[in-house]
Parts: C-alpha cells; structure tokens; sequence
C-alpha cells in the first residue's frame, strides 16, 4: 500500500521537472526521444501505456518539427517520467492487485 | 476533476479490504458471495435485481428522469434496427441467427461463455462478428451503430432473463476468470484507478451530478444509449472510454484482457435479469 | 428503409394519448466536430400531427429540443383503430411522415 | 421500473410488436388523402432566432406573461445530462392554445413552441438540450392572455458515469 501512495504522488503531483542548458540540439532531442519511445514500448508490452505519456510525446514531436529543442527535450524527457511511472505502476499493481479483491 | 480525484482516492482508502493472502487460487463461489455481500450490504435499499438499472437504482431525481425517458427511450430506434438485421440473410442465405442456438433470440444471458474447444471467451460481441466472417461479410466496430444494434436487440428479446454464466471445468476457463479479476482489480492511468476504485468503492457516489454505476449488474443493461455520448455503445466501447477516462492507453476492443474481465463481471451478475438494451445519462 | 418516425397513439377514455420519437441529429449549430469545426444547425422545424383530416398538435421546434426528439400529447376524439398521420420538415427541407393506427 | 413491474414491461412489448407492423413499410402510399405534409412555412424563424428571453417572448406573443399557479412546470432540480432533459407543461387554464418552452440561458432562448387546437389537452411533455444551469420558463396562452411558471434546473456536465 505504501508503494501505491507513493506511486500516486507522482502520478497526481507532477513529475520534478528538468532543467535545460540555454540551447538544446537535435542530437540531445533525438536520444531523449529514443528513451522516451524504448520506455513507452515496454509499457505497451505491459498494455498500461498512458495516454498522457503519448500526449508528451506528441508536444515533444510537434516543438521539434517547430525548431524548439529546449521544450522538445523537455517534453520527452516528461514523457519517459511518465512510460516509467506507468511500467512501475503495472509491476506494483501486478503484485499487489489480490489485495484489493472483495473478500 | 481534481476534486474526483480526491474523493476516489479518499474513498479507495476509507474502503481499502482487508489484506488475503495474496497467494490465493481463484475462487469463483466465494468472489461471487463476497461480491454480491459487498453491494447488497453497502445498498440495503436496493433491491437485488435493481443493480442492473445502474445509478438510476441508487437516485430518486436521476431515476424520475430516467423513466420519462423510458416512456419512449431512443435506443428504440437501435432495437428496431437490430431486428431488421437479423431478418436480412448474408449474401450467402445464411443469417445472424444460424450462428446462434435458438436463432440468437433470449441467449444474452449466456453471454459470454468459455469456448472449451478453442480454450477462450468468446462474447457476444465477437460471436456476432465472427458469425458475419464466417458467412463471408466483413465484421463491424466493436463499439457501435450496427454492433450496439444487434446486441441492443438481441438483448431486448432477453429482458428479464437471469444471467447465467459458467465456469467449466477446465483450467483454461478458471484462469481467464482470474485473469479478468485481476483486470477488474488492476488500477491503471495516469489517475491510478481500477475498474473497483470507481463502480465497487465508490459506487453510488455522485461526481458531480453523475451517479457512479455500481459493478454489480453493470453489464446486463448494455449495451447503453448514453445522452452523453448521443448513441448507442456496447461493452467494448464502455470499457475503452472507462480506459480512457482514467487516462490510460484502451486496449483493442474485444482484446483478450477485456473478454476475460466481461467474463469475471457476467458471474459476478450471475441470476440478475438482463434489462439491455439501456439508457444512461 | 424504416421510417425516422415512432408512434404510439393509444385511446384511453376520453383522451387518445400520442408519443412520438423521431430520428434525427437535432445539431445546434453551437457543437464543433473532431476537427473543430461547427457543425451547421440540422434541425426539424415542424411536426404536424393530424386525425380525421384535421391537425391535433403542431410542435415548432428550434435547435434546442434533444437528439432523437420526443413529444407527448393528448387529444379528445380519436377511436381505436383511426389513423393518426405524422409528418416532420427540417431546416433543409429534408422531411418525413408516417401513419399509425390508434390503438 | 423495468423489473419492479412486470406488468408494465409486458405491455412496453406488446405495444413494440404493434409498432413494428404498423411502421414497416409504410411509405406515402398509405398516407392519407386528406393529410398534408408538414409545412415549413410554419416556423417563426425571427422568434427562434431571438437572443434573449424577454425578446423572444415579445416576439413569440407581442406581451407579457403573468406568473400563474395554474401552470405546472414539471422539470428535474439537477439534469442527469445537459443534452436530454425531460420537460413537461400542463395547465388547467380554459382554451388553451398554445404552450411554449423557453431555457434562458440558451444561445437562442425558445426551444419549442406548440400549438395547441380545440379539442387537445393543454399538456405537452417533451426533452430539450439546456447548455448550462439556466430558469426554464412555461408559457401558456389561453383566451389572449399569456401566463408563466418558472423553474431554475441545474446542468453539470457528465464525465464518468454510467
């Protein structure tokens, strides 16, 4: 139960947010990018993918077609906070579900 | 929302259940009672075969509106469509009720069953789009219009039916009613909700003017003609926007996590009267 | 095709009681679509109701009246098994009719 | 409702099998001869388009309404959902002839307007769409004068119900 707590403060109070260097480049977008996708397939493979992880990735994907890298980064650095509180959720959530279960 | 949120929450610790053993094998007779104990002491006033009319059974002034809909409810024109279906052949000469045994008319209540040869649950969503494939038509969205027609009138020619769903003796079978359990029970999305921290815990509770439907009997109105929506849906599309609505990625209709969790909430329902096709706000 | 229009006329005493349903999307003019774009106000007009060649019940209706629209009225007169003919025109000029036998 | 009385039920399905006989098929070959269309030129388009209730009630009766315990205004506290609300007007005043329905928070405040001949009942039960909380005003016009009754109904939207 504790872990739950845990996992709803960060799902509900907002992931710490990150800080930029003044400028950011395509390079450092597209390895952010990468993490974000590679965790967001592992939460599809647990079928607990978020959708408001993909809508990071899609504001991520939408400020790099527009030339801003800083909130690109930001965002998809957002969007794998997110893939990965949604992954420990499902593996939380799978240990811990029969206790929940009306007895 | 915040304030749903808050009171979600609230309401999943004041009713956290006690800790079992987290290694107990499924117990389909056991859930059963404690399901049916759990609302049927929650809701005193309830009468048991009320549940099936969902938050109308726990609200006087939802329910006064809801019988004026009644009167005359839209999803008529769904009911009506779905009978003339039925009565269309395929291009073939076969039609909808060569698929099903007493040609599809009163068998809601069997849905969904353990199909012990081919090891799954097969709905009645699925039965009917596979009905169509194997009499060479393309099958329907699960979420909708024609699907949510036929089952609206299959459902119609099964009011008051008690639902009657079984487990066989098969492993395979106890294991998809534990997998839907454990679907049921599973919270997911950004809210960090299950299926029960919504229709078992907080059922009956208002946010705001809505009445959160309780589990028990939820899925023997559908499918549902909601005024939100302005059409018809059937189990699939209620069970992708609950996903949704708890900011989670739905699945695809009729994936095998959501029969399985259609096949645990039917036993739960199990001796309840179909009342589907219904009306919701 | 069906027809867009349910009936129920049913003589009780005095009064012959008439519910209609009619299909039809009632749009307002005031809802945006996927895309975001208004849909244009779609709505039935006028709803005649009439019985031994005279009409009992005219319903104007603006864009206000819900999706699927209902009516209920009552009239003195009618006999089981006289004919009760509805007829419905919206803002496009698209209409339909129906006769149902008082039951 | 549907399974406290069997009875009602019973009669829901029946009165349905009637329906689907009498609907199937018709088209105006069965219309009768002496029934018209209806006609659009009926609609008030300048009362429909008012703006606000006052204005749609000078345009729809040329007067002022007086409130009246004779007008019954029958319409839920709090809306299930904004998009279907169930809505009923009734009065006991003689020769009635003609009920309206305004919601004055509508963009345009005259939902329905009927007319009502000699001979049918001063009652009308209808659903409407109220776009938030707003007063839902009853008028009812009977011998040339114009009487009201007035009820406010509270619109939330819905989000997960069901």
């Amino acid at each position: 139960m504790r872990l739950a707590f845990a996992t709803v403060g960060l799902l509900l109070f907002g992931i710490a947010s990150q800080t930029q260097a003044a400028s950011t480049t395509q390079a450092e977008f597209d390895a952010a990018v990468a993490a974000a996708n590679s965790a967001e397939k592992d939460a599809g493979v647990l079928k607990n993918r978020w959708t408001t992880t993909e809508q990071a990735l899609a504001s991520a994907k939408k400020a790099a077609a527009a030339g801003d890298f800083d909130t690109a980064v930001k965002e998809a650095q957002r969007a794998e906070a997110l893939a990965k509180a949604s992954i420990a959720q499902a593996k939380e959530q799978d240990a811990t579900w029969k206790a929940a279960v009306l007895r | 929302m915040l304030r749903i949120i808050v009171i979600l929450i609230a309401a999943s610790f004041v009713a956290a259940p006690g800790v079992a053993g987290a290694t107990d094998a499924a117990n389909p007779d056991a859930d059963f009672k404690a399901f049916r104990d759990y609302f049927t002491k929650r809701f005193p006033n309830v009468p048991l075969t009320d549940f099936v009319n969902g938050p109308y059974s726990m609200d006087s002034g939802l329910r006064k509106q809801w019988e004026a809909i009644e009167d005359f409810p839209p999803y008529d024109f769904a009911v009506d469509h779905g009978k003339e279906m039925f009565a269309t052949p395929f291009k073939n000469g076969k039609t909808y009720g060569d698929c099903f045994p007493n040609k599809g008319i009163g068998v809601r209540q069997n849905y969904p069953y353990f199909d012990v040869k081919a090891g799954e649950v097969v709905t009645l969503e699925l039965a009917l789009n596979r009905c169509r494939e194997a009499n060479g038509e393309t099958p329907f969205s699960y979420v909708k219009d024609e699907m949510a027609s036929l089952t609206a009138y299959m459902a119609f020619t099964s009011r008051g039916k008690a639902f009657d769903i079984k487990i066989p003796d098969d492993p395979r079978a106890l294991a998809a009613y534990e997998n839907g359990e454990r679907y049921f029970y599973t919270r997911r999305g950004q809210l960090n909700f299950s299926c029960a921290s919504c229709h078992v815990q907080s059922a009956g509770q208002h946010i705001r003017t809505e009445v959160l439907a309780p589990a028990l009997g939820i899925l023997n109105a559908m499918p549902i003609y909601r005024s939100e929506w302005g059409s018809m849906g059937t189990i699939s599309r209620r069970f992708v926007t609950c996903n949704s609505q708890v900011r989670g990625v739905p699945l695809e209709p009729q994936d095998e996590n959501y029969r399985d969790v259609e096949y645990f909430l039917s036993y739960m329902a199990n001796g309840l009267p179909v009342s589907g096709p219904g009306a919701r706000p | 095709m069906a027809s867009t229009i349910r009936v129920r006329a049913v003589a009780g005493g005095e009064l012959t009681e008439v519910q209609a349903l009619v299909q039809h999307p009632m749009d307002s003019g005031f809802v945006k679509d996927a895309q975001g774009n208004l849909i244009p106000p779609h709505h039935i007009e006028v709803v005649d109701f009439q019985h031994a060649g005279k009409t009992v019940f005219t319903a104007l209706w603006g864009p206000a009246v819900a999706k699927d629209p209902y009516i209920k009225f009552s009239f003195k007169g009618g006999q089981k098994g006289d004919e009760i003919a509805v007829s419905w025109i919206d803002n496009k000029g698209e209409s339909d009719s129906l006769t149902a036998k008082i039951m | 409702m549907l399974f406290e009385s069997g009875p009602d039920r019973t009669r829901r399905l029946v009165i349905k099998g009637a329906i689907a006989v009498l609907a199937s098929g018709f088209g105006m070959a069965w219309w009768p001869k002496w029934a018209r269309a209806a006609d659009a030129s009926l609609w008030p388009k300048d009362v429909f388009t008012q703006k606000s209730e006052a204005d749609a009630i000078k345009a729809l009766y040329g007067k002022e309404p007086q409130a009246s315990d004779q007008v019954k205004l029958d319409a839920p506290e709090i809306a299930e959902n904004g998009a279907v609300v169930p809505i009923a007007v009734s009065s006991s005043l003689p020769n009635v002839t003609s009920i309206s329905i305004l919601v004055s928070e509508n963009p345009f405040p005259l939902a329905a307007s009927y007319k009502i001949p000699p001979g049918t009942s001063a009652m009308v039960a209808n659903r409407l769409k109220m776009a938030k909380t707003s007063k839902v005003v009853a008028l009812v016009e009977s011998e040339g004068k114009v009487y009201s009754a007035t009820k406010e109904v509270k619109v939330t939207v819905g989000g997960c119900g069901g």
